[in-house]
Formats: structure tokens, C-alpha cells, sequence
């Protein structure tokens, strides 16, 4: 059971992330297939809510990928969107999980090592504090 | 508007932790407008406590609903059946929300999902600040429509403290000094002799102070024989 | 007479006061008051004791009156606003004119933050000035917020603080003149470092015919450190420190030396200011040197009246 | 609840994805699943045999929607989605599943897992797609072919010329008196006050002289320039020999001489107090110096400056302008240049390299500073569009093109943006008269599709999505509860996730759509 391969989810913007995911892909990187891809049109899309329900739901972490900041296809997008993700972390960091189960990326399309790097930093983290219903030691 | 935070994660887990069926409900008024209690709140708490329940196997169940304004009989009512059937409910509205939902059901236990704050105004997006105490007798009028009472933190009312620092309050100087606000606000009016009077003691008593209040409008409350059902009864 | 009290004469008698401060202990031990009464006897005219100040819980400040009350040395109450509502207040200022207490300082009082009891629920049921009315006309009129008269009213000397490098400045003056109107007969203002905001402050005060109306003592309070007036300048609200007086205390080779030195300067200037009647000397955590500062500022000897 | 007739189609993307992929048990799974009527196993789905071929069974059996598993939408062809219209089904109810970048490419060498993680994708997607709604797009006719031109400087021109070129009509609106030869109408002493309607539509208020009037057009062009005439400082006020750099510049090529000596200084307001720049011209500043110099050798010159920026090959002209004799003196802070204001023609610098006062003579001062223009704000403020920390014009997203703001119709270029050299005005002039010619050429304005719709029932009418959405979508409306202007939402979706009453949702990325894909995503053991 412990070595049950962690389950990571990426909201992925439909613009630069997804983007750059695809230029990444085209250059032959690789990432875990762990990491499930959820396409968002923007990175402001993503509620904390999606995050939460995706820890429900069996994922051992979770990140979102959008746009650089400063040149966000929605103009404020990636902004709203690292909001949320900080948003969840306060709330779970406040019910002793690892707030590092979840980040939030900005990719700019050229960038073919974003998508994968963030990936594999995230497929790292879950490893590294493994599976979300196994590290309940504290309890 | 009534300003709430939600109480801190942590605090809600343990509150609930006893119980397998809780009720978590929100309200469409004040505490959604502050971002605390509307139904994105009440999903995301509901959820994050499942994400906790996950990691330290343990099984409870959430209803998670939202009602306009939790601070009425009438509306609390509609969920009623959501009410009785919860080991707990969570209430996610300011704590009239919660004392009205626990006053009609004396057989449930409420608990308070949010801390309810102050009255008080948006000043931008997600900045919220005091500018009422609810003290029962207003005197904006003579303060160049800034209440010192509330906005003071020593709620003097003869100018400001010796700790006015640039015009920002000692306690705090991130915040204003009333006092130095007024004055500006004044002198912009030419209406400064407004408080170069030494203003009364202040009678405290149309506030909190002379006990818990109500106010009854005689002209709206309905007589006995127009009430229905068992209202009319009592 | 108002009511007689040491202070109160050597005003009337047209001389320059002092004032200092003894700071009450944060315990039950009376002998720290009994030391300061004995070591400071003879340098100043009355001596204020701070209640709770900076909202840190300390002996009170009339019990303190009474102990250095039997040492023969003359005491000023200060009364915050901040821990008593009316009827506590009203009830002090009689408990303590009973005991003799003859000077009493009205003040708002620092906010709980400050101290060491930071979840306390504050009062500020009244202001200072809203202190000083009520004050005042229980004293003149033997009458109580609430109306009820009374026999023996309190006969006390009212004072109150000021301070004239607190925000709006331009309105410092006019909160004075709201101060006498309720009723302060003498006032105490904050440490003053920079000469000319005071000077410019006391044109305001004089332009407004106060200082025929109120007797001001103002305010000096000796440095031992440069870190202390530069802490001064940017920690404390409503206090101004010029950069040239940090220099001349971070450039000295006894700080200390500098800062009794700058002190006396201070008064000389205070003594030559048309409408200050008298200083008032804040050795915070310092009261020692309060004897050296009277004697070199040429203060002494003080009056005694029989 | 499931609903629909569902097509599933199996590409192999060129006999990349059977190198990993199993596509037979694909192709089962695909058959096993509900509501699915049709599955297609093709080798290109761009190849335009498969897509009749798949059209026609999709027509045969009268299928709704469809899952497509290839590569990236945007690289399908749009062969498909016409012959799925020709078949009853609307381009909003097909699914496309990047198999090719999402699961074959970068999974190489997990074919296990990638085989896992494409019949998960399939089931999600055979999920999603049961809650797909058709999406409405609409159309308005724009009223009008005007492009209307704010300002007409170097950049504004130039967009005049490009968008004319491009068959729109032109109006230029300018602020000063100035006249200039332009295409279509000039109106001079003329100021943008206001902005109503939609994009493709919109109705701006101007005042012409005294007078308010209303202007329709189907496209904005901003070039408004940088802000050379808003000189503010003391120095600009201590001399009245003193002008901004161009000035000079025309001055000398004029053929008029400076009155010597001349001081550059870099900024009018050396303490950095009341104005504020966006970019010091050095290139110009260093050339003009050399022109003085070069024509009336006897002149003295002097640059004053904080911060030169003279780099790359201006480190020539730097050095040219040495040996002229022009005399850089370096100052900071401590000692900033003064003019006195006794005698106005005598002006005192604390020189770094030489740590003494240094005492010049004025005869004529020039600044190197570009502020941002002033009148960036009100523009702004009438078009809704956002600005930069230095007081610019904001584009929008590199994405949507350079010349682009975050609002459609409307356009920005030259020194509106953050200064630029003539030539760079001139060209981002031209790109921004060409999109804006280009746009106002549809004749008509598309809408709709994946846009935010309200579920005023929920709406507490808490004004967050206003205040968040960068293109002013949301409004109240006559029920005192949010609407959303179609015309003006982008589909983003931030309304959506910000909503603290959920009462909004993004068409085709609604909060069930995306948590289920996410549930199927996560049940799958890969």
C-alpha cells in the first residue's frame, strides 16, 4: 500500500500553460504520467474549491498553471488564480496539512521546461510527504 | 454591514470532530458580501474538512446549503428538515445567524463557523473596516460624519489623544486617528467651532451598556388576531 | 485657593514650579516610594504618580500619594480614564481628597496595547477633558455627572496634560483652550525637544490668552542614550526629536553627561519663555538625578510655605 | 441525467500513438461505454477521407456530440468540426482529448501508465462530454467603419495611414491646435471624455473645442504619445530657457542657434518628487549634444546626470561626444543641480567625479526625461483600461498581440505604452491601424460561446466580480443582481472562481464539469 504511486493534479490555463505543455511535450520532455492535466481557460478560473475537491478526491497534491503575471492572456488571471492557491494553503496549513501539496506556476508558451518542472517538482513534494491518507501520523 | 471572519480551520475541525452528521449552512446576507460565509465558504470549509477526514480516516458527513438570510425564522425554516436531521450544525453566518438557528432548535447544538467582527464598510476589495459601535445615539452630525466612537480607539470625544502620530492612530499606525480626520474634515467644512466645545459626558446608556436592547415598532408588529396558525396561540 | 496645596502656592505666589515623577513599583513593596520620597525631598514643589502607566498594573497611584504623603513630600494623582467609568472616578477623586490628596492630573490614559495586560476591556467611559468638567464642577458645585449634589465636595487642584507635538499640530492650541474651559488649572505638556515647535505651539497659547488662564509646566525628560532619543523620535507617537539633539547624544563621549547637560539647556530656555510657569521634569526609570538637574538648571532651593 | 448520442474518435496522430498506446482496448473501452454509438479508429483525422468518413457515420447514427482523441485542438483540423456542423453537431458539443501531447509524448517510458492515463482521459472526457451544452454565439452588426485615432503624433500618423490603406475610415482626434495632413478627418482641439457601447460599437463622448459630441466607431487606436510637454520640476520652472529635449533638437535643425553654454540635465525634478518618468531619452540627449556641438563649436555643452544609460553601440556616440569636449558631470542626491533664484542664469551642481560645486552659466537647458503623458489618466479612465505603474498605457496579454489592450476594438501604440524612438512609434502605429482597420472591416462582432452566466437567484449582488473582472462584463442590472454584458466577457472564468455566492458559472467550465473531471482523473490507478 505504501507504495501506492501519488496522484498529482495540474490545472493547466488553456493559454500560455497549456501552451507550454505542449511546446514541452513536442521537445521530448518527461514527466510522471501521475500527473493528471485539468484544462481551465484561465488560471482565474480555478476556486479553491476545485483544489480542496481534488484533495477529496484522492490527490496527493495539486498545482495550477497559468500565464506569467505580467503577461496573462486574461489580463489579471494568473493573478486571481495564485490568490487561490494561497488561499488553500492558509486553510490547510490551519488543519496541520503540508501547504506544499499545493503551488501555483506561471509559464510564459516559449517556456518548454515550465510545464514539466512544475510537474515534477509536484510529483517530488507528493512523494516526498506521500500519500495524503498515509501521512496522518499526527492524528 | 456585519463583518465576519471564519473562525480558523483548526477551531472548526475540533469543534465538529465529535460528530458524524453536520449541517453546515451559510448566509446569502452580510457574511457573503465580506467573503466569510456565502456558499463558496461553506463548500470550501465543508471540503477542507473532508481533505482532513481523509488524511486521519475518519467519516463524517457534511450537508452543505446556504440560506438568504440566516438571521430570519422564515428563512431558516426552509432547511429545517437539514437542521433536524445533523448530529451538528455549523453555522457560517455572523452569530445572529447561528443564535437563530440555535433558539428555534433548543434540542440542537450550533456552532459558530465565523467570528463576527464589528459593523463596518468595504473599503476596497478584501478590506474591511470598523466604523460603528452601535452606541444608540449617533453624533456624526456634529463630526464631520466621522464617528469617533468607533473609530477612536479610546472613543474620546473632545479631539484627539497626545498619541495622534501624522495623523495615524498610536495603537495602531497603520490605521487613522479619527480625531485628526474629523479635524481635517471640519476645517475643509469652515465648521471647526463644531468642536471647540467641551462636549458632555456622553450617555452611554441607549448603547450596550444599559442592556440588551430592542427596538419595537408598534405600527408594523401584527396584532394577535393577525397572526396565524400557532403564532396566534402564544 | 482652590485647594491650598504646595503647588497651588507657589503658582500663586508668581514662582517658577517644578515638577517630577515617581513611578510606582509593579508590587506590593511601599519602601521603593518611601526611598523616592526621602532622596527627592526639597527638589520639587509636588510629585506625579503615574497610574498604571503605559497601562502596565503597578501600585495605584493614590495609595502611592499616601505613602509619600507620610514622608511630607506633596503628591500629584494622575487619574486615567481608561480602567474607572464615572462612578469609580467620582469615587476615587473623593476617597483620595479624603486622604489629602490635594493635585490631581486628569488624563485619557494609554491604551491597553501598550501594557501588560493587553486583553483587558478598556472603559473610556469619559475623555480627559470630559474628566476635567465633571471634576470641576463636583469641586465647585459639589455636583456629580448624574445631578445628585453633595455634601463636602473634594477640594482639589485640577491639572492635565498637553501635547503640542501630537497631530493636527495647528489644532494643539485650541485643545488646550478646551481644557481650561473645563476646568484644568495648571497642565503639564509632553517632553519637549524641539524649541521651536514649542515656541511656535506657545504663540498659539499666548495669542489665545491661555497662559493667563492655565499655569504650564513644560516638559523636559533627560537622556541617557543616544538609542533612547533615537527610540523616542521613532517608536513614540506623538513625540518629536529633532536629528541635531541625536547627533549631539550619539557624537557625545558621555551620553549621559550630554544628556543631564542638554536637560539643563533645556530649562534655562524654559525659563526665559513668557507664559511657562515652571517645569516638569521626567526622569523616567531615572529619578536620581532629578536633585542634580534642579540644582545645575538653577531651581533650587524650592519655597516652602508654612 | 446522461444524455446524448455519443461518437468516439480514435486517432493515431500519424502512428504516433500505437507506439505506446494500445489502441484496440482504447477502441473497446470507447465501445463498452455508455451512450456511445460510434467509435472510429482513424490514422489522421486531418486527412480529409477520415473526417467524411466519420461524418457520415456520425450522420448515419444521428449522433449529438463527440469525443475526439488526437493532439491539441487548435492543431486538428478545422475540416472536422465544418463536417460535424454539416452533421447536426454544433463545434461547442465535441470534446477533443490531447492524447498525442498529453499522454504519448511525454510518457515514453511508462507505456503502462500512459495507457491507464489515456482510457482515464477517455472516460472523463465521455463524462464531460454528457454535460456539454450547446453554446450560443451571437452577432451584431457594427454600426459604423470608423477607427477612431486618439492623438496625432508620429505614432498616431502612421496608424491613420495603415488603417485608411485598409479601407476603414479615419478619425483622428487631437488634443492641441495642430494641423496635419492625415487621411480621412482631423479633428484638432479635441479631447476623448467618455466611453459607452461594446466592442465593434463603441460610442465615445468628445469635446470638440466647447463642444460635446458624440462619435460612434467600431475601433479605438491610442497614441497619445509620451508626455514631453508636461514638463513639471523646479528646474523647469526656475528657467525660462528651459525645454524639453525634442525641442532643442528642432531647434537645431532649424537651423536656429542655442543660446550658449547648453545644459542636458536628465530630469526637471532631480529629487523625484512631482513627476514621473517613464525612460530618459539618452540616445537623443547624446545626439543632440554632438549636433550643438558640431554646429556651433564655440557653444559649451554640459550633461548633467544622475544614471547614464548610454550602452551597446551608444557607448560610441558616449565617446564621440567626449572628445567633442561636452562635459558629463555625475551628481546624486546630495547635490542636486540648482538654478538660483536671484540670477536665473546661474545654475550649481555638486560634481561627483570632481566632489566639488560645480558653477555653470545657462544660456539654454534642455531635459533628457520622458514623463508619462497626463493625459494617459483621463484616456484611461474613459476607455477602461488599465495603466502601468509609471503612468503608461497597459497592453494586454503578448498572446492577444503587441498592440492589443485587454479590452477587443481597442488599440495602443508609440509612447502611450512606454517611450520609444520614432521609428518603433511608427511601426507599432502602423500594426495598431492595421488590427484596428481589420477589426472594424468584419462588420460585424461575434459573441457568446464559453462566456459567465448568472444565476441571479444567488446573486447577494456583492459587486466582487465588478471590481474583479478585467473587462467590466458584470454589471447590475435592472433586478439589482449581477448581469453579464456577453459582448464585452472574454470567457475566463475569473467571476466564476471568485463568486463567494457561486452564483456564477463559465459555459463548458462549470464548477460539476470540472470537479468530475477531476474525480474521473483521479479515480484511474496510473
Amino acid at each position: 500500500m505504501t507504495d501506492r504511486r501519488p496522484k498529482v493534479v495540474g490545472f493547466c490555463c488553456e493559454r500560455h500553460g497549456m501552451d507550454a505543455a505542449v511546446l514541452a511535450a513536442r521537445s521530448g520532455r518527461q514527466y510522471d504520467a501521475s500527473v493528471r492535466v485539468i484544462q481551465v481557460p484561465c488560471s482565474g478560473r480555478v476556486d479553491g474549491l476545485h483544489i480542496l475537491k481534488a484533495f477529496e478526491d484522492g490527490a496527493d497534491a495539486v498545482f495550477v498553471i497559468g500565464c506569467l503575471e505580467k503577461n496573462c492572456y486574461y489580463d489579471t488571471g494568473s493573478i486571481e488564480g495564485r490568490k487561490r492557491v494561497e488561499y488553500v494553503k492558509g486553510m490547510l496549513a490551519e488543519l496541520g496539512i503540508e501547504k506544499e501539496r499545493v503551488e501555483m506556476f506561471n509559464a510564459a508558451s516559449t517556456n518548454a521546461w515550465a510545464f514539466p518542472e512544475a510537474a515534477s517538482k509536484m510529483v517530488e513534494v507528493a512523494k516526498r510527504l506521500g500519500p495524503l491518507d498515509m501521512g496522518g501520523d499526527t492524528r | 454591514m456585519i463583518v465576519a471572519k471564519r473562525k480558523p480551520m483548526n477551531e472548526i475541525a475540533e469543534m465538529v470532530a465529535p460528530y458524524k452528521n453536520i449541517t453546515v449552512i451559510g448566509c446569502r446576507s452580510c457574511v457573503a458580501i465580506c467573503l466569510a460565509g456565502g456558499e463558496k465558504e461553506v463548500k470550501m470549509a465543508a471540503s477542507a474538512l473532508k481533505v482532513k477526514n481523509r488524511k486521519e480516516h475518519r467519516d463524517q458527513q457534511f450537508e452543505t446549503l446556504v440560506v438568504e438570510r440566516q438571521c430570519e425564522k422564515e428563512w431558516v425554516k426552509e432547511v429545517e428538515d437539514k437542521i433536524l436531521g445533523a448530529d451538528v450544525v455549523l453555522s457560517m453566518a455572523c452569530s445572529l445567524g447561528a443564535q437563530t438557528i440555535a433558539d428555534m432548535y433548543p434540542e440542537k447544538t450550533v456552532f459558530p463557523g465565523l467570528n463576527t467582527g464589528f459593523l463596518g464598510v468595504p473599503e476596497e476589495q478584501g478590506v474591511w473596516s470598523e466604523k460603528c459601535v452601535g452606541c444608540g445615539d449617533c453624533i456624526i452630525h456634529l463630526t464631520g460624519g466621522i464617528c469617533p466612537v468607533a473609530r477612536c480607539a479610546k472613543s474620546m470625544m473632545n479631539g484627539p489623544c497626545g498619541g495622534s502620530s501624522n495623523g495615524h492612530c498610536e495603537v495602531n499606525l497603520d490605521i487613522e486617528c479619527a480625531w485628526y480626520a474629523i479635524h481635517e474634515r471640519l476645517k475643509l467644512q469652515k465648521r471647526l467651532d463644531l468642536i471647540e466645545k467641551v462636549m458632555p459626558p456622553k450617555d452611554w446608556s441607549t448603547g450596550h451598556y444599559g442592556g440588551r436592547r430592542t427596538y419595537v415598532r408598534e405600527d408594523a408588529r401584527l396584532k394577535q388576531h393577525q397572526k396565524k396558525g400557532k403564532e396566534a396561540v402564544q | 485657593m482652590k485647594a491650598g496645596s504646595n503647588l497651588e502656592k507657589v503658582f500663586d505666589q508668581g514662582l517658577f514650579a517644578v515638577t517630577a515623577e515617581i513611578g510606582p513599583p509593579q508590587s506590593a513593596n511601599p519602601e521603593p516610594l518611601t526611598h523616592h520620597a526621602k532622596m527627592l525631598k526639597g527638589y520639587a514643589d509636588a510629585f506625579n504618580l503615574t497610574d498604571n502607566q503605559t497601562a502596565v498594573v503597578r501600585l495605584s497611584s493614590i495609595a502611592s500619594a499616601f505613602i509619600i504623603m507620610r514622608e511630607g513630600v506633596e503628591p500629584v494623582i494622575q487619574m486615567t480614564c481608561r480602567d474607572r467609568n464615572r462612578i469609580a472616578l467620582q469615587s476615587d477623586l473623593l476617597g483620595a481628597a479624603a486622604l489629602g490628596v490635594k493635585n490631581v492630573l486628569c488624563l485619557t490614559g494609554d491604551h491597553q496595547i501598550f501594557g501588560n495586560e493587553k486583553g483587558a476591556k478598556n472603559v473610556f467611559d469619559f475623555d480627559s477633558i470630559t474628566e476635567l468638567s465633571v471634576f470641576n464642577q463636583l469641586r465647585t458645585e459639589g455636583k456629580q455627572v448624574g445631578g445628585q449634589v453633595i455634601k463636602d465636595p473634594p477640594k482639589v487642584y485640577l491639572g492635565c496634560a498637553e501635547n503640542p507635538f501630537a497631530t493636527p499640530y495647528e489644532w494643539r492650541g485650541a485643545r488646550l483652550a478646551k481644557k481650561v474651559a473645563a476646568g484644568a488649572d495648571f497642565v503639564q505638556t509632553q517632553a519637549i525637544f524641539d524649541m521651536g515647535m514649542f515656541e511656535k505651539w506657545m504663540d498659539d497659547v499666548r495669542a489665545r490668552g491661555l497662559d493667563k488662564k492655565v499655569h504650564i509646566l513644560a516638559g523636559v525628560l533627560p537622556m541617557k542614550t543616544a538609542g533612547a532619543a533615537r527610540y523616542m523620535k521613532n517608536k513614540v507617537p506623538g513625540m518629536i526629536v529633532p536629528d541635531h539633539i541625536i547627533d549631539r547624544m550619539k557624537k557625545a563621549s558621555d551620553p549621559k553627561e550630554e544628556g543631564i547637560k542638554l536637560c539643563v539647556e533645556q530649562i534655562e530656555v524654559l525659563k526665559t519663555m513668557k507664559g511657562v510657569h515652571g517645569v516638569h521634569i521626567m526622569a523616567v526609570a531615572w529619578e536620581d538625578i532629578v536633585p542634580r538637574i534642579a540644582k545645575e538648571a538653577g531651581l533650587l532651593p524650592r519655597p516652602s510655605f508654612k | 441525467m446522461s444524455s446524448g448520442r455519443i461518437q468516439v474518435v480514435i486517432c493515431r496522430c500519424c502512428t504516433e500513438s500505437p507506439k505506446l498506446l494500445d489502441i484496440a482496448k482504447l477502441e473497446a473501452a470507447a465501445n463498452d461505454a455508455e451512450l456511445v454509438m460510434s467509435v472510429k479508429v482513424v490514422d489522421e483525422i486531418c486527412d480529409g477521407k477520415a473526417v467524411v468518413d466519420v461524418a457520415r457515420e456520425a450522420a448515419e447514427k444521428e449522433i449529438d456530440r463527440a469525443v475526439v482523441l488526437a493532439c491539441h485542438k487548435r492543431d486538428v483540423s478545422p475540416a472536422l468540426l465544418k463536417a460535424y456542423r454539416r452533421a447536426g453537431i454544433d463545434r461547442s458539443m465535441v470534446e477533443f482529448v490531447n492524447v498525442r501531447e498529453e499522454v504519448v509524448l511525454p510518457h515514453v517510458d511508462d507505456p503502462e501508465g500512459a495507457q491507464k492515463k489515456a482510457e482515464t482521459k477517455l472516460k472523463a472526457a465521455l463524462g464531460r462530454v454528457t454535460m456539454l451544452v450547446p453554446l450560443l454565439t451571437e452577432t451584431e452588426e457594427m454600426r459604423t467603419k470608423n477607427v477612431v485615432i486618439i492623438g496625432a503624433g508620429v505614432a498616431g500618423m502612421a496608424a491613420a495611414e495603415a488603417a485608411a490603406r485598409a479601407g476603414a475610415h479615419t478619425v483622428i482626434i487631437e488634443k492641441s491646435s495642430r494641423s496635419v495632413k492625415a487621411p480621412g478627418i482631423l479633428m484638432s482641439n479635441t479631447r476623448l471624455v467618455a466611453t459607452k457601447g461594446t466592442p465593434g460599437n463603441y460610442e465615445l463622448t468628445i469635446m470638440a473645442g466647447e463642444k460635446t459630441e458624440e462619435l460612434e466607431c467600431a475601433a479605438v487606436v491610442v497614441a497619445t504619445g509620451g508626455g514631453w510637454n508636461s514638463l513639471k520640476g523646479p528646474l523647469a520652472k526656475a528657467s525660462k530657457d528651459a525645454v524639453p529635449l525634442y525641442k532643442l533638437s528642432e531647434m537645431l535643425q532649424a537651423g536656429h542657434a542655442p543660446k550658449g553654454p547648453v545644459v542636458i540635465v536628465d530630469t526637471p525634478d532631480p529629487t523625484g518628487k512631482s513627476l514621473k518618468v517613464m525612460d530618459f531619452a539618452w540616445d537623443e540627449a547624446l545626439m543632440t549634444a554632438i549636433d550643438v556641438k558640431k554646429k556651433h563649436p564655440q557653444t559649451e555643452v554640459f550633461m548633467l546626470f544622475q544614471e547614464m544609460r548610454a550602452f551597446g553601440l551608444s557607448e560610441i556616440t558616449y565617446k564621440e561626444a567626449a572628445e567633442l569636449g561636452i562635459r558629463f558631470v555625475r551628481y546624486d542626491r546630495t547635490g542636486v543641480p540648482k538654478v538660483d533664484p536671484k540670477d536665473p542664469t546661474k545654475m550649481t551642481v555638486t560634481d561627483l567625479a570632481q566632489g566639488e560645486l560645480l558653477s555653470v552659466r545657462l544660456g539654454t537647458l534642455a531635459f533628457a526625461a520622458i514623463p508619462a503623458n497626463p493625459d494617459n489618466r483621463d484616456i484611461a479612465d474613459a476607455l477602461r483600461i488599465p495603466m502601468t505603474a509609471e503612468g503608461g498605457l497597459r497592453r494586454g496579454g503578448i498572446q492577444r498581440w503587441p498592440v492589443a489592450t485587454p479590452r477587443p476594438g481597442i488599440f495602443v501604440c508609440g509612447s502611450a505604452v512606454f517611450p520609444k524612438s520614432a521609428d518603433a512609434a511608427r511601426a507599432e502605429g502602423e500594426a495598431a491601424g492595421s488590427m484596428a482597420a481589420a477589426y472594424a472591416s468584419k462588420g460585424t462582432v461575434e459573441y457568446g460561446g464559453s462566456v459567465a452566466q448568472v444565476a441571479q437567484e444567488k446573486c447577494s449582488a456583492c459587486l466582487t466580480c465588478i471590481r474583479t473582472c478585467p473587462y467590466e462584463a458584470p454589471y447590475i442590472g435592472t433586478a439589482n443582481k449581477v448581469e453579464i454584458r456577453r459582448q464585452l466577457c472574454q470567457g475566463c472564468g475569473i467571476c466564476a472562481g471568485i463568486c463567494p455566492s457561486k452564483a456564477i458559472e463559465l459555459l463548458h467550465y462549470t464548477d460539476d464539469q470540472i470537479q468530475q473531471e477531476t474525480r474521473t482523473m483521479l479515480g484511474g490507478d496510473f
